[in-house]
């Protein structure tokens, strides 16, 4: 070893002599993530992470996604097993309020007509097979549509359960699509609803009491519990947390899962979504079909969401805004404010924000029992 | 091209099912609602609980001794 | 497959197929830990989340507590290895003034009086096994006496080190006790002392200043390790906690013990002590046994700190108020405020809560050496 | 009976030492306590000294960088 | 088993039976850095850790920091991997501002000039070899001459790669002299410049834009990446930190990172690094080295740093005060507090310390870089 | 003494670097904010967006859950 071979081997582990153009293409993607991040403000907690997660597992050498690098030891706690976020789920649960859902029980039907969006995206999939270059199992399929779910932490739930190999486009389709709400959903809504429909004044919520709030996430994991044990580490987390938040004695844990435990499990969530985004992994044909049947599953998602409101005002004397049928997605709270911001400029007395957030979070719930149907029937049947 | 026979069924199978789910969580939260506001009514402007468990606790005793502490030293 | 069959098979994989008896009845049990600590304060925080993690672990099917499900994970993380015990009483030894019993340290010899309890009823799950379905061993015996010590992170400690079955009764038995003081106490205090001691009045505690608290953790951790080296885990997570308290100079740690970690630390703690509440392990004749046999560790605990104290009295001139040697038994702060409030109601000029904090804070040194002491010498003598 | 021969020593045993630990401790405390009154008596108010390390550094650090970008804009 | 055995079994595995004479020394070590964090506020959060954990460490019997005892869990969990130095460095990052590095570029080379201290180092503890009971092998070397990087998080992070039997001194020595900054440059700063030089007034650094802070890290990382991508865990994590700082859209990440986070991540770094302090790990002549190699290290890259600000005095017409150039090895803020100090001795109205924090903050960039070089080609020509 | 010689050749390639990564990345920092500077100028005083993501959505929701709800209690 001289002076000269020891540049010459420092020269060799640069970056510059061992990137893959895929690598290359990667870090870039992951800037684009960072960039919607920061200046569109898509998702910014989690584009932001994933992005910069998939810049560091594209260096090339560094190996920071392997099984001894720092993004791979984040993964291993917490995203191979399901546990980060079922973490984010508690938090979620302390920061949702479903009393407008119990104020108004029959738009939680809302909530369950636009997870079809969820078994389209799956049968579409499978009808994507038929392309070259497009191998989805039923697993696979099924960890697509429940982009349709529009919520981050059921999808990363789902596809750590039943295809891993698809988590990076998977949560990156699924938190893109959730901040493009805005953008996907008000053509949607002016396209199946008439003026006339989107007109529709409310009336106020009745006040729903501290009671009901408490009893309300026992009873729902009940249910669970009896009807879909499969479903019950989502539902039972996101009761978790909303029980301490709603029951007013254990404060403690109710700031702390809405703060500093959610806080640092999106971060190390984040990076480790991002540190699977390898390019072999991510730049195939097969990430365009899911990017694609992601946009599918919201549409149509949406689409029935509005549908079924439309079917429940010919059906019930008491009519409802259709438009917040579209907030049946999920993608809380942007979904609700979407259809908030549509009926306002239809009529500017239509204060739709409240009503929206019973379908919408009845929604989290309606996604959570998809992924737990999934997993319960995709094992036996594959 | 029986996969895409179980996507159909997978399909029928889930929004069956979530479809009873939330209809049954209609129905008893319709029944919990009933039995809540019938019997256990809300009173008026209940007065706030000290809540937060161990915290709060804490937080009393510290003032307590805070206040002896003061106390004995005068 | 066909569409019946997989109906069928979503069936057969609902909870109400595959629910046991035992699943049913701990479910019940969670929901009650729950109610006691939202309606009844009862030790909010451990309950609240010792309740919702026997729920989770007593769904069929689902394997929450099983090694792959989130509470299994949460168990093997910190009570397996006796970690999250040990954050704790980092936290505890951060939130506790250490100030009263060094004003007045002869009354911490009623701390450990008070231990008594903890000896008898390890003794008493040795008679146990006289009756038929007891079979407590020695490790059982003094895992089960530990209750006496009236500190939960202690119990659970000594507990995963010693008897990991009995985990779930004896968390459950210890945290229910420790908030049952104000109930358990008094009588006991009314019984062993006479009105005449219970009005003693005991003059004002002297101020301790900056420097001896500083300097307290580090001699009792010296004493701890050069006596008792198997306690020095607990004495040192606990003198670790109260030194970076009462230094000044590292705040941020002292917050984040006080605060943030001890926060996390709780819900995975509790949530994972709960996942040990399986129906097989829970509902057994044993379980009866350890309820019983913990109120009787608290109870004589109780006695033996009254009874010192008037032992205390009759050798010593200086007079000393008996009822703060029930606060010897620990359960920081309840006891003290108990002995207070009991020796208000006698005379209400009396202000024992200060006093009372000597015994209650040395009851959990007391305690944890006891803990000490089983570890050392149970797993040679067995 | 051995196990509850056993269970007697190690009450014995346990008693005993938790006695004679805190019998120990409570001398440790008086012999300290009366050093650190005798030899480091407590000054009268003190001024409160900064604590926190890097935290409070830091935020005199930002203080002072806030301080000069001001200063320099002007 | 009788009442005499059982005493006796419980007095040998007392602590005083028990004791190495090592083990007692090194609670006492233990005991002095607590004493430097309290009294001294010698880099209080970390010294107070880390002595606290060499005092646990050293207890007979008690195994704490061994591989099932609470303090190797630690190690094991965040030091044998590298992960809990690179979540400081995260947290480092998101408190760290590069604007006046940014204001004034070429002040960086200050901060390159400065690290020439870490190569001396590594020849001084090869040339150590010929002392008998120094062996140092080449990646000893490296280990012990990053502590002239005067970055405690880079120097674990190293350590733990290359040499973890050196652990404990090697991070003892980091901090130590970190704190010792203010005694041990301002004779260095004296000696190595004259009055004249000492006085040169530096004009006010210009106003960096958002946008710039913002594309810095971005622009760093990229060059690492292509550059140097052994150092791309430390600077991808420092520009993680800085860019969740700048960029504004993730402000609770930013503020997880800057507190719940790195605080909770120090209590367990710095524990876990005390128990590295085994008395046959700690105790030995290679220490003595390690210690003085440290501060030849330190006194060597404030001298370096130093001479090359004069150099570009020389070559550059734009003056820049050479005592910033002392600032150069890093420790921030402490060492640009320094050079501000002294120069405010020699001149009232200098106001220096802006311009030093850019040769500072670069310091953290350029050990981090030397971290790399050394991660790089060291295991290859060993 | 190979291994001095390896500590030397180390020193060279070390200083060296650092060297070459920081002129490097003062070139890329100068040319970086002539770019920034020249075309992305900073407005004046621009108005402080929201930040923090989720959490001010979730504040503002709140914020209008509150006010409708004491809207609705009229
Ligand atoms: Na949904
Ligand atoms: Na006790
Ligand atoms: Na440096």
């Amino acid at each position: 070893m001289n002076i000269g071979s020891a540049f010459q081997e420092f020269w060799n582990s640069t970056g510059v002599m061992n990137f893959t153009i895929g690598q290359v293409i990667m870090i870039l993607v992951g800037l684009v993530l960072i960039y919607l991040a920061i200046a569109k403000r898509y998702e910014p907690l989690l584009l932001f992470t994933i992005g910069f997660g998939a810049i560091l597992a594209n260096i090339p050498i560094a190996e920071i996604s392997g099984p001894e690098g720092f993004l791979g030891i984040f993964y291993q706690a917490g995203i191979a097993n399901g546990l980060f976020p079922l973490l984010i789920f508690m938090g979620v649960g302390a920061m949702t309020d479903f009393g407008p859902m119990i104020a108004n029980p029959k738009t939680m039907l809302l909530g369950a007509a636009a997870q079809v969006g969820i078994f389209f995206a799956l049968l579409g999939a499978l009808v994507l097979n038929m392309l070259p270059g497009m191998t989805f199992s039923l697993a696979d399929a099924a960890s697509i549509g429940i982009i349709g779910g529009a919520d981050g932490p059921t999808a990363i739930y789902v596809t750590s359960q039943l295809s891993m190999r698809l988590l990076g486009p998977i949560a990156v389709a699924a938190y893109s699509y959730m901040s493009l709400v805005p953008i996907i959903q008000p053509p949607i809504i002016r396209a199946f609803t008439t003026k006339k429909e989107r007109v529709i004044k409310m009336e106020q919520l009745r006040h729903v009491t501290k009671l009901e709030k408490m009893v309300f996430p026992i009873a729902a994991l009940g249910l669970c519990i009896i009807l879909l044990p499969t479903a019950t580490p989502l539902i039972g987390s996101l009761m978790f947390g909303n029980l301490a938040k709603e029951c007013g004695a254990v404060d403690r844990i109710s700031d702390t899962l809405q703060h500093a435990l959610i806080n640092i499990v999106t971060i190390f969530l984040g990076l480790a979504v991002g540190s699977r985004m390898e390019s072999q992994a991510f730049l195939t044909f097969e990430t365009l079909g899911i990017l694609a049947l992601g946009l599918v599953a919201f549409a149509i998602g949406t689409m029935t969401g509005l549908i079924f409101a439309k079917i429940m005002n010919k059906v019930s004397k008491e009519q409802i805004n259709p438009i917040i049928g579209a907030a049946g997605v999920s993608a809380v709270p942007m979904a609700a404010r979407v259809a908030s911001k549509v009926g306002q400029e239809e009529n500017p007395q239509n204060f739709l924000l409240m009503h929206a957030m019973g379908p919408n979070v009845a929604g989290v719930l309606g996604s959570a029992v998809a992924a737990g149907i999934l997993l319960a029937v995709v094992p036996v049947i594959m | 091209m029986s996969s895409i026979e179980q996507g159909l069924i997978l399909m029928l199978v889930g929004v069956s099912v979530v479809f009873i789910f939330l209809v049954l969580l209609v129905f008893i939260i319709k029944i919990m609602s009933f039995i809540v506001l019938r019997y256990f009514p809300e009173k008026e402007e209940p007065p706030k609980k000290p809540s937060g468990g161990a915290g709060s606790r804490d937080a009393e005793i510290a003032a307590a001794i805070a206040a002896a502490t003061a106390y004995s030293k005068q």
